[in-house]
């Protein structure tokens, strides 16, 4: 029971503020709405059982990747909302047609899933370790360890080319 | 009623779908990347409700990979505003056609 | 229903009160320690020897006008303070002042609660202490504070990068990133990791001065050059909360290093026998003498050093702080391995 | 210019000062020698007074004599202490005393140098000789109207931007402006404007 | 003057940000306004204005009597009143050709030593303060208390004393108060020294004031510094020794001068200033001469017409005064100061280009301006 109340408010309080963070005119108030949304979905994953994953979401996301948005906000502060320029070769309603069409469609997967028989629960290969930390660390440097190695070069790749980007003259 | 998994899929379709119409109607630059991150969110929803589904951690390690992208995207995408907003004082993504002669 | 909810909530009443508490005694112990190293009284007039300082403080900047400028961004402007102080006190819910205590017949831990985690909840909400400088900022509408907050803001994540580097081969050393078990493993490995980690100590430590604004490297607020910095704008109870942020924090820092490197709550040489006497002193007590040495540094630091130019203190955070982090962590590594 | 006019009326106001020629028995020194060889007439009168030299030179050879005399290995006048102004209104040469203070600190001397200008003449500007002359000749300009052509900044420097007249003359009353601004504050506007106005076109 | 526009995200911008500093700011030391013109936290150019605290000395002095000025002198460099009365009473002493009696050149002597110590110590707790050091501030002013202490007891006032008269001294040296003048060199001496154990070697300190503002000596005489900044640019210039006023022909004391010229030189310089200070302080008081403490003045002050210019040593740099009496009145007929803090102020603008906003509050603090002596 407290879990489903818990559910249903942390899934409001998502939905909420990512309509928030599409719908406010403000680009800093969205940012915000946006390190709300986050601090939210965190929550979900502790809701689910995953603390690392909600703390690492916290740290990167919200203590970094958006501290950035905000940083690039402040920096390109506008006089002129974009907004405010109207083109006519947008179509403002086959957006949301568009994303009508694509909630009908994961709405209809999900419940046509949830109608299929439950999938028994695959125990996850024998860890010697327990513990979510350990066991994402344990998964992290055994069988993914080529992707987590590729991982770290994307960022080093991104880092390198985002100061490419931003610096004035080199 | 129990929280399902199906709860989670349902809540990141309509996480993903706020974030499909902040792509498709927003002209804001800056908002239609937060909307990508919204939609990568709801990626991770879906990827860690299936991790305590199947009780392995398979998924959650695939979150991570998923913030690993979306740090380097914003990073890359970032810059590039800048270096765009630095030439032609806009964030406009309609004005954003330097390409089109 | 009294161990799983008014148990922890009456600890967490107990908690945030005590931090208040010692947040506003902080400030007169800093007036009077500082006071004291130039050679003055410091505030002397309420109360005897001043004590009573904090509460007029208090009620005087809860009676002064609260001035929002027009032109600022009116519900940022409102938040930004209290952005700024939640995280700090919200950290507390996982520092371990003490191990399990028989209280009233009770089993009683001395902590809110002890996540597997812990050490990571508290880098990560630490990490979004930095929006309220950075709103503070944009939202007075003012160059000053927009200085300052772009200061800030390239500053705490610069030195969280390095901190976050020391508490890994904290980590690494005692195999867990809960607080309890750390200091467990100080215990258990007979050392504190202060003796172990020398270097991680000090960066952590230098780091901490510089993820806390304080001097010398307290450049966002540096008031000769920007004159308030990001809380210029700011008046009354939401400047009061931007300064006692300051101070909460300053104690999440020293709390968090005396938990990591000083052996938390243990007595010293808990393993040597013959000082056993010595146990007679409740462990909450050794958390706080030990957090109020470094308090006591903070304090000092501040009233011998100068102010570091920006250009310096990111020289410093990056071309001396995280390689030497990095260096140690690769190290603390190979020995781990080694000896294992 | 030693003795006043005779044409001055009664004993009103003064008309300069004595600035009195060496007596005899004072040599006076050799750099003065090489000036008037080196600038023809650019000294109309050589002063001494209380152990003080004061050359007096014409407006339009000032920039020439400032420059011999910083250069010259005898002179050496690098450091400029001061440049002032006095008001002599009544005076018939001209009415404002400019004043140079030099000093040299290779030689370890003093030397004043005092051009004798009129209300609306121009006087080139030393601040490409002596940089130091910068904010100096700024405040003689705002101070008494004294035009300086070639300064890099010619702006007030002690009162604000807007203000009226040049406070140090004689002629200007020691309460202020007048009460224009507060009797009759439209008046006050109107002048305010067409001046702006002026300095557009 | 331009007008400032501003441009917010200067940090990655083409534009550049124009930054208002002052007139009120915690660190332009009174009412100095300067408007900065960034690059990101480089100063690209900037403009000093001043004015804020014009109160029209030279033009009030013109109306007041020869005796009354000397209490206006007072509000220029309130740091060091004493100093600018020397200096005005001795320009007019030179206007009359006055004999000032020996004892009285040497209580000026003392007077404006000690008023050097303490507007010294008032320049090291700014300037420190200024950098973030905030103990030395208080350190100083404690030994900036006892000079004070002992004007109270020489004048009766701490800050504007009035303490000269034209032809010598209104009151003679209270009985005992060498002593505590001698008492108080032997304190200073080791207060110094605790300066510069949390300065001199400070890593921090160095690294702040090292190589900042630098200017060398042949610039330094052209832009008009004088008195320490010209001196920590290595050129010995001191009015004091090169044309002696008071009693300096009979001490005996060096001139420091620094090598590099930049922000570390003239405060090593300032700091030996100190010690020399104290000599000077001493050799007077030790040898302070028995005699009149006024000379030959006649009843009614009125110099004989001329003009005359008359420099000193204030702890700022050269302080002249330039007087024209008609002979006929009795108040100058030109009274103009040439105020040491105007002329250092305006290197200012030379000194801070390319250097960072935190080095623009550590140059102000280095030149030593008093707002009171810029605007007079």
């Amino acid at each position: 029971m407290a879990q489903a109340i818990a559910f249903y408010f942390i899934a409001a309080c998502i939905l909420g503020f990512a309509v928030l963070v599409v719908s406010t005119k403000d680009t800093v108030h969205s940012v915000l709405f946006l390190v709300m949304d986050f601090l939210f979905v965190a929550a979900l994953y502790v809701l689910l059982g995953a603390e690392f994953l909600a703390a690492i979401q916290v740290l990167v996301y919200a203590g970094g990747i958006v501290v950035l948005y905000l940083f690039v906000v402040m920096l390109v502060n506008l006089k002129r909302p974009p907004e405010a320029h109207s083109d006519p070769h947008r179509r403002t309603m086959l957006g949301f047609l568009l994303a009508a069409a694509v909630l009908v469609e994961v709405g209809a997967i999900a419940v046509y899933g949830h109608s299929q028989p439950a999938m028994v629960p695959v125990p996850g290969a024998a860890m010697p370790v327990t513990g979510n930390t350990a066991q994402i660390g344990w998964l992290l440097y055994t069988s993914y360890l080529i992707p987590f190695e590729i991982a770290s070069m994307l960022l080093l790749v991104a880092m390198i080319g985002a100061i490419v980007l931003a610096k004035r003259e080199l | 009623m129990p929280i399902t998994t199906t709860h989670y899929i349902l809540l990141s379709a309509a996480l993903f779908t706020i974030g499909v119409v902040g792509v498709m109607v927003r002209r804001n630059i800056i908002i239609i990347f937060m909307s990508i991150e919204l939609i990568l969110n709801a990626v991770n929803i879906n990827l860690i409700a299936f991790s305590q589904q199947l009780q392995n951690g398979i998924g959650q390690v695939f979150a991570i990979f998923v913030i690993a992208v979306a740090a380097a995207e914003a990073a890359v995408g970032l810059g590039i505003i800048l270096a765009f907003y630095r030439n032609k004082e806009t964030v406009n993504i309609d004005e954003m056609n330097v390409m089109r002669s | 229903m009294i161990d799983t909810l008014v148990i922890p909530l009456l600890k967490i009443v107990i908690v945030l009160n005590a931090t208040l508490v010692s947040v506003t005694y902080m400030v007169l112990l800093e007036r009077k320690v500082i006071a004291w190293a130039q050679s003055r009284l410091g505030p002397m007039r309420v109360g005897p020897y001043g004590i009573l300082q904090p509460v007029a403080d208090a009620v005087k900047l809860m009676i002064k006008e609260d001035i929002t400028p027009v032109r600022a961004d009116r519900w940022v402007f409102t938040i930004a303070p209290i952005i700024s102080m939640v995280p700090a006190l919200i950290v507390y819910a996982v520092i371990p002042f003490g191990p399990e205590v028989k209280l009233f017949g009770r089993q009683v831990t001395l902590y809110i609660t002890d996540i597997n985690v812990g050490l990571l909840y508290i880098v990560s909400v630490a990490s979004v202490g930095v929006y309220g400088i950075i709103l503070a900022g944009y939202a007075s509408n003012s160059k000053y504070p927009l200085l300052a907050s772009l200061r800030a803001s390239a500053q705490l994540i610069s030195y969280e990068v390095a901190v976050t580097l020391t508490l890994v081969s904290v980590i690494m050393m005692a195999g867990s990133l809960s607080m309890v078990s750390i200091v467990r493993a100080q215990q258990s490995s007979h050392m504190w990791y202060a003796f172990v980690q020398p270097l991680a100590f000090l960066i952590f430590f230098i780091g901490g001065l510089a993820e806390t604004n304080r001097a010398p490297f307290d450049l966002p607020e540096a008031e000769q050059e920007l004159t308030g910095g990001f809380h210029t704008e700011y008046s009354g109870m939401r400047f009061a909360l931007f300064f006692l942020a300051e101070y909460a924090n300053m104690i999440v820092v020293s709390s968090v290093a005396t938990t990591l490197f000083l052996g938390g709550w243990l007595r010293p040489f808990p393993n040597v026998a013959f000082l056993s006497f010595l146990d007679f002193i409740p462990s909450w007590t050794w958390f706080l003498v030990k957090s109020f040495v470094f308090l006591y540094i903070f304090i000092w630091v501040r009233a011998t050093l100068p102010r570091y130019r920006y250009d310096q203190l990111m020289r410093l955070g990056w071309k001396v702080l995280i390689p030497l982090a990095i260096a140690n962590l690769v190290v603390t590594g190979i020995i781990k391995v080694m000896l294992l | 210019m030693a003795d006043a006019p005779a044409h001055v009326p009664k004993a009103a106001a003064p008309t300069g000062p004595p600035d009195p020629p060496p007596p005899a028995d004072v040599t006076a020194p050799a750099f003065i020698a090489t000036l008037h060889a080196a600038v023809p007439g650019g000294v109309t009168h050589v002063s001494y007074w209380l152990g003080d030299w004061t050359l007096v030179v014409p407006a339009a050879l000032i920039l020439q004599v400032a420059q011999h005399l910083r250069d010259a290995a005898d002179a050496a006048f690098d450091f400029c202490s001061d440049v002032t102004a006095t008001d002599w209104p009544p005076r018939a040469e001209g009415r404002f005393d400019v004043v140079y203070c030099l000093y040299s600190t290779r030689h370890r001397h003093r030397v004043r140098l005092k051009v004798i200008l009129g209300e609306q003449q121009p006087l080139a500007s030393v601040t490409g000789v002596w940089p130091a002359a910068g904010w100096l000749e700024r405040e003689v300009y705002d101070m008494f109207g004294v035009g300086f052509t070639g300064h890099p900044d010619r702006r007030r420097i002690l009162m604000p931007e807007d203000w009226q007249g040049h406070p140090q003359r004689k002629d200007y009353p020691l309460e202020g402006p007048g009460e224009l601004l507060l009797e009759n504050p439209i008046e006050w506007l109107k002048l305010r404007q067409s001046r702006e106005q002026a300095d557009i076109e | 003057m331009d007008t400032p526009v501003i441009h917010h995200g200067a940090m990655f911008d083409t534009n550049e940000l124009v930054l208002n500093m002052g007139p009120q700011h915690p660190s332009t030391h009174g009412v100095l306004r300067v408007v900065l013109r960034l690059d990101g936290e480089k100063v690209v150019d900037a403009d000093v204005v001043i004015g804020y605290l014009h109160r029209g000395i030279e033009k009030l002095s013109e109306n007041r009597n020869w005796t009354q000025i000397i209490l206006l002198t007072d509000r220029m460099d309130y740091v060091a009143a004493a100093t600018n009365n020397v200096g005005y009473c001795e320009t007019v002493e030179k206007l009359m050709s006055l004999e000032v009696p020996r004892r009285a050149r040497y209580v000026r002597t003392i007077l404006c030593e000690l008023q050097r110590i303490a507007s010294h110590c008032l320049w090291v707790g700014t300037h420190a303060m200024d950098i973030g050091a905030m103990t030395v501030f208080l350190y100083a002013f404690r030994e900036r208390e006892l000079i004070l202490d002992l004007f109270e007891e020489m004048c009766g006032a701490r800050l504007t004393y009035n303490s000269m008269r034209i032809g010598g001294l209104p009151l003679d040296i209270p009985p005992g108060w060498d002593k505590k003048v001698l008492e108080f060199c032997t304190i200073m001496a080791t207060k110094i020294d605790e300066y510069e154990e949390l300065l001199t070697h400070n890593r921090i300190w160095l690294e702040r004031t090292k190589g900042i503002g630098v200017i060398d000596g042949p610039a330094a005489v052209a832009l008009g510094l004088s008195g320490p900044p010209l001196r920590g640019s290595g050129v010995p210039r001191d009015v004091r020794k090169d044309e002696p006023y008071a009693a300096y022909d009979e001490m005996e004391f060096d001139v420091p001068i620094g090598t590099a010229g930049d922000t570390y030189d003239r405060y090593l310089v300032r700091l030996e200033e100190f010690r020399q200070s104290l000599r000077v302080i001493r050799q007077a008081t030790e040898g302070i001469p028995e005699g009149p403490i006024v000379g030959k003045v006649p009843r009614l002050i009125k110099p004989p017409a001329g003009e005359t210019y008359h420099a000193i040593e204030s702890p700022k740099g050269e302080l002249g005064y330039f007087i024209v009496s008609d002979g006929k009145s009795t108040n100058p007929y030109r009274f103009r100061v040439r105020p040491p803090s105007f002329c250092n102020l305006q290197g200012l603008r030379t000194l801070i280009k390319g250097h960072l906003v935190a080095d623009v509050v550590a140059l102000i603090g280095s030149l030593d301006v008093v707002l009171g002596e810029v605007d007079r």
